[in-house]
């Protein structure tokens, strides 16, 4: 199962929220420890990437809220 | 005057004055005149003795006698005598012997006069009182434009005079109607009646009417005390001012009537405005009214101009500038909530590195490796001993077979002679013919040997020893 | 209710009477204030309208007395 | 509501009270601030209409009472 | 649902009111941060043309008023 | 049976904990002591094998945890 | 059948515990004490054989197990 998650994850289609969700398993199960080696090794580095991917979903959004609030700014000074 | 000749004839007969108190008694009561007579006088020292009979003096300007009236006659008496009072006192002369007075016994007492009349005044008033007539309810307020005024009274006296003097004068827009009668005589009354009968049944109808006549005496107002006259007035259709008399004769008339006058020009100034207070009044009200209409415009002026300054008339901006407020105020928010969303989700990205980061991977990894070395250390020593085992077993395996050595009797110099290819033993000196090729085998070898001889010559020449073992 | 009194007034038949009390009436009325504007103008207009009526009567009066026929029996005996 | 309301007014057959009235109402809605913000424009023009309206109506009754008080003057001097 | 609404409220028939509302309604989510991460951007890049709405159609009823204003202005000191 | 194990085994599909597991099973088998030496001496030798497929399965286990780690860091430290 | 056996043992497809149970076995027929001489005397010498054959055996493993142990020992050193 997991291997199909990871696949499913690699594709790419998730939103943030799915990815949080994710990551929140994983933390439970590495947490509850009884995970396979391999399969604790895999799911750690999948919440490496799963960090990873929301590190950068949420930069992005920050960014793209800057980039409105700047807009707005522009807007409401030139007018 | 007989006694007092009779004393001076016999003067040396004295009498007691018991003796001559009686024969004055006799004589005063024998006299006709003296019984059942009646005396006019008023009446003072006026007592009613708690025993119930009466005690005063009847007096007139010179002269005064003693009066007593007894309870039992008293009793019926229709009044109260007081001080000052005129009676006429009906009874006999008699002497009180102890004291030697002659008094007046009365057997009857009336007022004198008016006085008669004044009591059926007050029992007529009780009478029409109890019935309701003059009850205060019953009084209706006078028109205050009066067109018609009828009247009664003489028309030939001062009162319609006066009256219609004071109507001209005052308020000519009010007709006076007369109707005569005569008001003063023992015929008068039923023609008040009639003339207010007239009154009560005229089209078109009196708006008021005044009864009145001038003043006079008790006996002269007598007609408008008479019930008739006052049944009549209080059974008035319009409203009725009584102007009978001067101001201190009340008669019935008053009672009965809507509105009483103390003199009929009073009566015709109560029953019609003056004029010139009219036209006062219509000056003034045309005052009041343009007052009260520009007033009214200019209250509605104040209120329409209040309104019309209101802030939010006057400065509509206001409208807009509380919205601006809101829109300001909710921008705000939106600006610091815009990045709470991103917050919220760092926060818990953080909180589950933190709890990826507490995951001991490497630990477990350890305790697996110690698992594993646990293991291995716990084979190794179960293959060791296995061989150990085994060894252990194989020794004890050879101690024994070392005891049952068949060849160790061999040691203490036995052999074993065996056929010539050494497999089997030759337990037989029998078979053992010279010649024959044998082997033997001592503790420490084998050797090859040739039977040379049997029976006695025991001993067998070796020819060969070789070590086989 | 106003119009309807003012049309009566109108039509004159009316009494002195009357007149002082609808004047009256309208006074009050004005004064209370709690006539619409325009009725309150109507009822100035009508005030000043009563008014004159009541002073032509008033102007016009001529006093009047009317003896009713009564047989009496004594009439000089009266003072 | 105030569509119609507005439409009645021009309508014009309304009373210097109704139209008082009409402004209270109005003045009152705009200072509570309970109208959608269209409504209050609205609600302002009419309210401007009636202010002059009322205006009107008040001058009016003015000088009919002046004139009124005018003619009684010129009668009470002439005759 | 937020995309619908978007749509909805860029056909604009919208009134200040109602794009009112809307803007508290997206700033209470946004507050909750119950929004997912990419509606919420979303939902503030709608809440800030809201708020330019909203403006402009302030602007456009303070002219109006202003306006309306003035000719009552000019009309109460002509006559 | 063993035999066939440690064939199933040499084609290494095998995960860490199934080699544990065969390992104690191994233990206990040795603890029971009735296997003939030689058959002792395979399961000795595979017990051999499986702890060195064991340790190396940890190690790996261990050198990817000290990748991922390096990289997570850097990643957080870099950007 | 000793006579089989023997030369079954010679052909050496035996295990180390056939070759104990024949020790054992040859063991109890010499205590029994009722073979002749040179079937003891060959009983014997074929026990002998097999004391050989089992040491060596044993050497055999316990060489087998030093190396093995010695490999892994090498193994978790060295890399």
């Amino acid at each position: 199962m997991e291997e199909t998650r990871a696949a499913e994850w690699n594709s790419s289609g998730w939103t943030f929220e799915q990815a949080m969700r994710r990551l929140e398993e994983i933390v439970r199960q590495l947490e509850a420890g009884d995970l396979p080696l391999d399969a604790s090794i895999r799911a750690y580095e999948e919440s490496m990437k799963l960090v990873k991917f929301c590190r950068e979903q949420l930069d992005k959004a920050e960014f793209q809220l800057e980039k409105l609030g700047q807009e707005l700014a522009d807007e409401s000074v030139s007018p | 005057m007989n006694a007092l000749t009779r004393a001076a004839d016999a003067a040396e007969a004295v009498l007691s004055v018991t003796e001559l108190n009686r024969r004055i008694k006799e004589r005063l009561e024998s006299d006709p005149r003296l019984l059942q007579c009646r005396v006019v006088g008023e009446i003072s020292n006026f007592k009613h003795h708690p025993s119930g009979h009466m005690y005063f003096t009847l007096k007139d300007e010179t002269s005064r006698i003693r009066a007593v009236m007894f309870s039992s006659r008293n009793r019926r008496l229709q009044f109260q005598p007081e001080d000052g009072m005129r009676v006429i006192a009906f009874g006999s002369v008699g002497v009180f012997e102890r004291d030697g007075q002659y008094q007046l016994y009365v057997e009857d007492l009336e007022p004198d006069g008016l006085g008669a009349l004044y009591v059926r005044y007050e029992q007529l008033r009780q009478q029409l009182a109890a019935e309701g007539l003059f009850a205060q309810e019953r009084k209706r307020r006078l028109p205050r434009f009066p067109l018609r005024v009828g009247v009664v009274t003489s028309p030939t006296g001062a009162v319609i005079r006066d009256i219609c003097t004071t109507i001209e004068r005052r308020y000519p827009l009010a007709r006076v109607v007369l109707a005569p009668a005569q008001v003063q005589g023992p015929d008068a009354a039923p023609t008040i009646v009639r003339a207010l009968e007239l009154l009560y049944g005229l089209e078109p109808k009196v708006d008021v009417i005044i009864v009145g006549r001038g003043g006079g005496s008790l006996e002269e107002l007598w007609p408008f005390n008479e019930e008739m006259v006052v049944r009549a007035v209080a059974r008035s259709p319009v409203p009725v001012v009584s102007a009978v008399g001067h101001e201190t004769d009340v008669t019935l008339c008053d009672f009965a009537a809507d509105v009483r006058a103390a003199t009929p020009t009073a009566a015709a100034e109560l029953v019609c405005p003056h004029q010139a207070e009219l036209r006062a009044y219509l000056e003034q009200a045309l005052a009041r009214a343009r007052k009260a209409a520009f007033v009214k415009v200019a209250w509605w002026r104040d209120r329409l101009s209040d309104l019309a300054t209101r802030p939010v008339l006057r400065d509509p901006a206001r409208i807009i500038a509380a919205r601006r407020q809101l829109v300001d105020y909710i921008e705000t928010r939106v600006r610091e909530a815009q990045r709470r969303p991103i917050g919220l989700r760092r926060r818990t990205l953080a909180e589950l590195e933190r709890r990826l980061q507490r995951v001991e991977l490497r630990g477990a990894i350890q305790a697996r490796r110690r698992d594993l070395m646990r293991l291995e250390h716990q084979l190794q020593s179960l293959a060791e001993r296995q061989v150990l085992l085994q060894s252990r077993k194989l020794d004890a395996m050879i101690g024994k077979l070392e005891a049952l050595n068949p060849l160790a009797v061999l040691r203490r110099g036995y052999g074993v002679i065996l056929d010539e290819d050494g497999q089997s033993v030759i337990t037989s000196a029998q078979s053992l013919v010279p010649g024959k090729r044998i082997g033997i085998r001592m503790h420490d070898g084998t050797v090859e040997a040739e039977v040379k001889a049997r029976g006695g010559d025991a001993g067998g020449r070796v020819e060969q020893l070789r070590l086989d073992l």
